[in-house]
């Protein structure tokens, strides 16, 4: 197994993933011979770290390329460009990117990853001890009988009753099928979970629920999260660093509270402004611009920063420079020429 | 549905009238997804009333010799055209078992036709287990007992009539389902085969392949079926083997079917590739091979078996068509078709209605597989609303 | 036989558009009765916003659907009226009409809008925008089919939609989701309704569009002097959008106030609990979220007397698992559907 | 738009060249030549032949040459010259043979086509609307019946009814006392009490799967939002069914119009032969089990043509009437 990868720089031994520059265009196919005619540049350029033990969130609009994202990581995709470091549970490094399919299978026992839709996620064909038992056999892990005492173990951990091993998901409401989808991802003890809109789907009083189940997970096993959501006011209660993108870049990196209080890109500052807050008084008070326009076709990115048609504060540099992702402030990344100089609103702290 | 109880801190101060923990066990929760199929089925009595009308005909065609009276191929020069015998249980208006009146013959002095008279004195008895013609029962037993008959030499029982070599329909009619039945069925395995492999190959790998099947497949529903069937049944000399004949018949019938069949199963293993769950197991580490028989093959076998009890009975009609047109299966081969051979001169059904009773089975068996398809279209997918 | 029904109930205020009483709505279904409506109340007033929030299956559309009659064959009124006010002053009772009658056609479209969730499939999909919304005005107005295009241009001028003499020849598979949606608001303004039901009109959208179409709802409801009865799960957007809230659980209402009522002093404990799990920007970092425990029943089993007793904190034996609760109401006109709505103990433990 | 039309009239050429050459191979499958027939055919009628003479044809007819040099005589001579070759059997130039019966069978597939149409889409749109009530039990019960019953056995039946309850021979175009008569109203009036067999026929069985088609198809379109949308908007139901949910609903529809036709023409075939019709079914069995190959060779490939013609057809007709699939 490739420890490292040729190029890199080595991995700072507090992260767990390293993000490096990774790319994903996928082909426009068109006509009757499938002809390419562009691509769609879902992830562009994107670098991040995640400390070991963090939620990492991720936020934007639909199509800005964050579930991608999760799943690169993964390496339910592959890699058009870049590379994506992660270290094993024994301090080893590896490069996602470039394992070979059976040394996939053997990194899969460490990463694992949470559904947006309850429904789709599981096999409806499945009792719940296949369902979550299904890595265990794969990973020839235990004997039948040590198998099924893991799942009802599982289960029980999540919250459901181990007498449900029997049973289908169809037997089970939406916030009960993500437990079981928890569960599921727990089972080979990995140290990182992708988590792809994991409440989005849920009623608010059972998203909370399942939020903090998988808090107290976290806290539990010592898990890594990236948490991949379009709720502002989720990823903010949830992630200790967040990162924002826009059109498959990354805008702004930075620790929750820094940049919710303070962003340091134009778009943050418009995605704070955007949201709603269950505070009648308060939106009142706050003058909201809405932004303008709608995100651009991702085969139509705009020359030079992606999104200038939309900023207030975009001038004749904007329009033409692509700007890079570039730190400003300790432990802050910004992809915005004019950080320093713009005095940007965002949501006081109580 | 089901409680939960969550190991966070503040649901251990449960709510003060939250109701006892039950453990509802409801039947469904655990049930396999074939019974859930079945239960659903089972709802659509149209379905079950022809799964049990095929079931029934399935056992009479394989035991066709048992079940009849006569031989296929048994002519009775003096019996032809003969009207079908009516079961009766009352003679003189008092009840009696089960018999049948003999028939008397006259001749038409103006155009020398048999004619045909129920004689009303005397009865007949339908006789059970009676012997009569030597056959080997599934092939293996030699046997001359059949399930039922009369004890008079000089007189048949035709529950559907004679033809007009005096051959008793109604052996001939179950005869011709063995033949027509499996056509069927062998047709549709043939183009299940290829319809199966082109369709997963064409939705699972997609990309330029999936171009091409498509591209093949368009082709192929360009050619007007019939008259393809047509010329190449017609092109199959007279002189082989009737049963290589048969086989090549339903290989034609085929060659059109599949591709319905393909679209079906590449719909279903598009529609599957982008299911989350498939996703979920690849992410497990679960290897192709895993994923396609544990989560998407299973998925799709009550669709593939639905779309293929839709199938057949457009087999079923291509086999009677041909046959029925002097290209497909030919005598001595008894199929439906070809003894719907005999009825295709006006004349002849209007003096032998009765010859139409093969179309009136193809009728039945054609709904019966229809309304059972529909059921299993309504039934394959259990979980969705 | 409408007026003798009108005379026995004491008639709106002149400034009511609409009220409803005592609402239920069932539907029969393979597994039983579904008492997905199960006697709701609430008003609207000219020019007023009305938000109603609740969780899946709390019945707020099937509501607003029976103010347009607009519920499947099979749906059975099973209670309540549905009073209207008409431009012209008189008062209709719509639960009375025929749902396919000319009072109830002449009513949509033109005194009461309707904008729904799904802006991808809830335009016809093989015509243009244009012709969509000139059918309306031409149905509604006598005018020509010149006239109606103007009109359709103005409408999308009117909701901002980029390009309007460009996209009102357009179809709607040309549009993003925030365009249609636009489309959608032209298409339910066609004929200056008094009344605009907005469905979830914002769910599918992304946070930013959703701020835009908020805003334009906004802008134009002013100028309009519209009224608005705008369903959604979101507390945020209620609270940024409503003058007046009505909450509800499982078919009915529980709790309805001012918008600052409902979020500064709850007296329904769904309402309390509700708000407090919802995650906000600046004061839940790290903090653990309040939860409800359980889930929504499912509408077979609906709880005996208060429907949220097995999921309330403050549930007592012997009286909320019991007696269905009435309205308790407050001096400045809040209701909360809790037998102790506004008692101490409640109050404290809403700290 | 024209260049959507444009590749998919580009598209044709391979299948029709695809097409054509099926068509030859097929009528080259039975063992034999057309000069073996020929011979047996001499021998038959007292003739005969000798090997030397048998050998000397196949070389004037090319019978030797390998099968694509005899495929493309065959076609160039189509393509260029119109010239489908000659029919054994009738001795006759297999253009001359053709042509009328396609012209009475085109006519007869057009009008059981529009009978269709005008049953089926009226019928599966109220069975839609009025689902589980009576009338669409009834509908649903002919649908199956007409999918179950086979063609030529309802023509038979047919038949056989007029036979014994009116007494009537309805078989063939015409009674036998009006062939080769002249067209008068005698003979048209007859004719009409001839051809209402077949366009029954064909209709039924293509009605009856177009119900249940429109009622499917229809019963997915009530369901979408737009429905609702228009009736929110004041519509009342007719107008709000027939503007919008028919109109998509159609729109599968119209891919099959161009599919019809062929598929009509391979329906007829089987009804004609059994209604002893002048049309091209019994001529095209005739050849194939006579082993005429021109003739049989010609037919398959002018209805094959026309199933592609049909194709591109529905395809023009299909962006057209469907704005979505315009610019995929």
């Amino acid at each position: 197994m490739t420890t490292i990868s040729k190029t890199s720089v080595p991995m700072h031994e507090d992260h767990i993933i390293s993000v490096r520059s990774a790319r994903k265009y996928f082909p426009v196919q068109e006509g009757w011979m499938r002809r390419v005619k562009g691509y769609v540049k879902a992830v562009d350029d994107i670098t991040f770290d995640i400390r070991k033990g963090e939620t990492f969130g991720l936020v934007g609009e639909s199509g800005s390329g964050k579930s991608s994202i999760a799943r690169l990581i993964l390496r339910a995709y592959d890699l058009t460009g870049g590379e994506i470091l992660f270290r094993r549970a024994d301090g080893s490094v590896i490069d996602v990117s470039t394992l070979s399919d059976r040394d996939l299978r053997d990194i899969r026992r460490e990463m694992q990853m949470i559904f947006q839709d309850p429904y789709s996620s599981l096999n409806p064909r499945m009792t719940l001890l296949d369902l979550v038992g299904e890595p265990l056999v794969i990973h020839g892990v235990g004997s039948q009988g040590e198998i099924r005492d893991r799942v009802a173990e599982l289960l029980r951990l999540v919250g459901l009753r181990p007498e449900y091993l029997t049973r289908y998901p169809h037997a089970f409401s939406g916030g009960q099928r993500q437990r079981i989808g928890i569960a599921r991802a727990l089972a080979l003890n990995p140290s990182f979970i992708a988590a792809d809109e994991a409440v989005s789907a849920l009623d608010v009083s059972v998203a909370a629920q399942n939020i903090n189940l998988m808090q107290d997970l976290q806290e539990k096993f010592g898990l890594t999260y990236l948490f991949i959501t379009h709720d502002l006011g989720m990823v903010e209660h949830i992630s200790d660093r967040i990162g924002v993108m826009y059109l498959g870049r990354l805008m702004e990196v930075g620790p929750t509270d820094e940049m919710f209080a303070k962003p340091l890109h134009p778009y943050t500052e418009a995605l704070l402004a955007a949201v709603p807050q269950p505070d009648p008084r308060g939106n009142r008070a706050r003058k909201r611009v809405p932004l303008k326009g709608e995100i651009a076709d991702a085969m139509n990115i705009p020359t030079g920063c992606p999104f200038h048609p939309r900023c207030a504060y975009a001038d004749a540099k904007c329009r033409g420079e692509v700007p890079e992702l570039r730190v400003v402030k300790s432990g802050r990344q910004v992809r915005c020429h004019h950080a320093e100089t713009l005095d940007l609103i965002g949501v006081a702290a109580e | 549905m089901t409680d939960i109880h969550t190991l966070s801190p503040e649901t251990l101060l449960s709510p003060p009238l939250a109701p006892k923990e039950e453990f509802n066990a409801d039947a469904s929760y655990t049930a396999k997804p074939r019974t859930l199929i079945w239960w659903r089925f089972r709802k659509h009595k149209l379905a079950v009333v022809s799964l049990a009308f095929m079931v029934i005909l399935g056992l009479l065609a394989l035991f066709a010799d048992f079940m009849s009276p006569y031989g296929p191929n048994t002519i009775n020069r003096l019996n032809t055209f003969a009207p079908p015998n009516v079961v009766r249980v009352i003679h003189d208006g008092a009840l009696h078992r089960p018999f049948v009146y003999p028939l008397k013959r006259t001749r038409d002095p103006e155009t020398a036709r048999v004619l045909y008279q129920e004689d009303r004195t005397k009865v007949l008895p339908v006789e059970f287990f009676v012997r009569g013609e030597t056959y080997a029962l599934l092939g293996l037993v030699e046997t001359n007992l059949h399930f039922f008959g009369v004890n008079d030499r000089r007189q048949q029982i035709n529950l559907l009539g004679t033809d007009s070599l005096g051959r008793d329909l109604f052996t001939r009619l179950l005869y011709g389902a063995r033949v027509t039945l499996s056509a069927g069925l062998i047709g549709v395995a043939f183009s299940f085969v290829l319809g199966l492999a082109l369709g997963a190959i064409s939705g699972y790998y997609g990309g330029w392949l999936d171009a091409m099947i498509q591209r093949l497949m368009e082709f192929i529903r360009s050619i007007p079926t019939i008259p393809l069937w047509m010329g190449l049944a017609a092109a199959l000399p007279i002189a082989w083997d009737p049963l290589f004949v048969y086989v090549l018949i339903t290989i034609i019938l085929s060659l059109i079917g599949w591709t319905h069949l393909a679209r079906v199963v590449r719909g279903r293993f598009l529609s599957l590739k982008s299911e989350d769950y498939v996703l979920a197991a690849r992410l497990a580490g679960a290897s192709e091979y895993r994923i396609v028989t544990r989560h998407m093959l299973p998925a799709m076998t009550s669709y593939i078996i639905a779309a293929l009890t839709l199938a057949i009975p457009e087999m079923i009609l291509g086999e009677t068509a041909l046959s029925f047109l002097g290209l497909g299966l030919r005598p001595p081969v008894v199929s439906w078709g070809v003894l719907l051979q005999d009825a295709q001169n006006l004349r002849t059904i209007s003096l032998a209605p009765w010859l139409l009773a093969p179309g009136i089975a193809v009728v039945l068996v054609v709904l019966a597989f229809n309304f059972i398809g529909d059921g299993l279209r309504d039934a394959a997918d259990p979980y969705g609303q | 036989m409408s007026e003798t029904i009108t005379k026995s109930l004491s008639p709106m205020p002149q400034e009511r558009l609409l009220q409803l009483d005592n609402v239920g709505v069932h539907f029969p279904t393979r597994d039983g009765l579904v008492k997905a409506v199960n006697g709701v109340s609430y008003h609207v007033n000219k020019g007023e916003v009305l938000g109603i929030v609740g969780e899946s299956g709390s019945g707020k559309s099937v509501t607003a659907r029976s103010i347009m009659r607009l519920q499947p064959k099979y749906a059975i009124n099973a209670s309540g009226t549905i009073r209207y006010r008409c431009k012209s002053g008189e008062e209709l009772l719509i639960n009375e009409q025929d749902r396919l009658g000319r009072t109830m056609r002449n009513l949509r479209g033109n005194e009461i809008g309707m904008i729904f969730q799904e802006p991808m499939t809830a335009l016809s999909p093989v015509h243009t925008i244009g012709t969509q919304i000139m059918r309306t005005v031409m149905l509604h107005r006598n005018v020509s089919k010149a006239e109606a295009r103007a009109r359709a241009i103005e409408l999308l001028t009117k909701v901002q939609m980029p390009r309007p003499n460009d996209i009102v020849d357009r179809f709607p598979h040309h549009l993003s989701g925030g365009m249609r949606q636009r489309a959608m608001i032209a298409l339910a303004l066609a004929c200056d309704p008094a009344l605009l039901i907005a469905d979830e009109p914002t769910t599918a959208l992304d946070v930013t569009t959703e701020a835009q179409i908020l805003e334009l709802l906004k802008r134009l409801q002013d100028e309009m002097n519209m009224a608005i009865v705008f369903i959604t799960h979101n507390f945020g957007v209620v609270a940024d959008i409503a003058d007046r809230v009505a909450v509800m659980y499982l078919g009915r209402v529980v709790e309805t106030g001012t918008v600052d009522e409902i979020f500064y002093e709850p007296k329904h404990p769904y309402t309390q609990a509700l708000l407090q799990s919802i995650p906000r920007l600046g004061r839940s970092h790290g903090r653990r979220l309040r939860t409800i425990a359980g889930m929504v029943p499912d509408p077979f089993n609906v709880p005996t007397g208060c429907s949220f007793h097995p999921r309330c904190m403050h549930a007592v034996g012997g009286i909320c698992d019991v007696q269905t609760p009435e309205d308790v109401v407050f001096a400045s006109g809040q209701r909360a559907r809790c037998h102790f709505a506004g008692q101490d103990r409640q109050a404290e433990a809403a700290q | 738009m024209l260049s959507y039309i444009a590749r998919r009239l580009l598209w044709a050429i391979p299948t029709l060249v695809f097409v054509s050459f099926i068509s030859f191979v097929i009528i080259q499958l039975p063992p034999g030549d057309f000069v073996t027939a020929y011979a047996a055919q001499l021998r038959n009628s007292g003739d005969y032949i000798t090997e030397a003479q048998e050998a000397l044809l196949r070389a004037e007819w090319g019978l030797n040459d390998p099968l694509l040099v005899q495929y493309w005589r065959w076609i160039s001579n189509i393509v260029l010259h119109g010239d489908f070759g000659r029919s054994l059997e009738w001795n006759a130039a297999v253009s001359d043979l053709i042509w009328e019966r396609l012209g009475l069978t085109l006519a007869i597939s057009t009008l059981s086509m529009v009978f269709t149409w005008l049953i089926a889409i009226p019928v599966g749109v109220y069975s839609a609307t009025r689902q589980y009530s009576v009338f669409d039990y009834l509908f649903t019960v002919f649908g199956f019946l007409g999918k179950g019953i086979p063609d030529f056995l309802l023509a038979l039946i047919l038949m056989w009814i007029t036979f014994v309850w009116l007494n009537m021979d309805v078989g063939g175009l015409v009674s036998p006392q009006f062939e080769g008569q002249p067209w008068d109203l005698a003979k048209i009036g007859n004719m009409l009490s001839h051809i209402w067999i077949p366009l029954v026929v064909l209709a039924t069985g293509g009605a009856a799967g177009l119900i249940r088609v429109m009622r499917a198809n229809m019963l997915d379109e009530l369901r979408k939002p737009y429905v609702e949308t228009a009736y929110a908007q004041g519509f009342g139901e007719r107008t709000v069914v027939w503007r919008y949910p028919v109109r998509v609903a159609l729109n599968p529809f119209i891919s099959t119009v161009g599919w019809a036709l062929p598929a009509l023409f391979s329906g007829d075939v089987i009804t004609a032969v059994v209604l002893n019709l002048p049309t091209t079914g019994p001529l095209l069995l005739q050849a194939l089990k006579m082993q005429d190959m021109y003739l049989a060779g010609s037919f398959i490939l002018i209805l094959s043509v026309f199933t592609v013609i049909g194709t591109v057809l529905s395809d023009i007709l299909l962006a057209l009437s469907d704005p979505r699939i315009r610019f995929s």
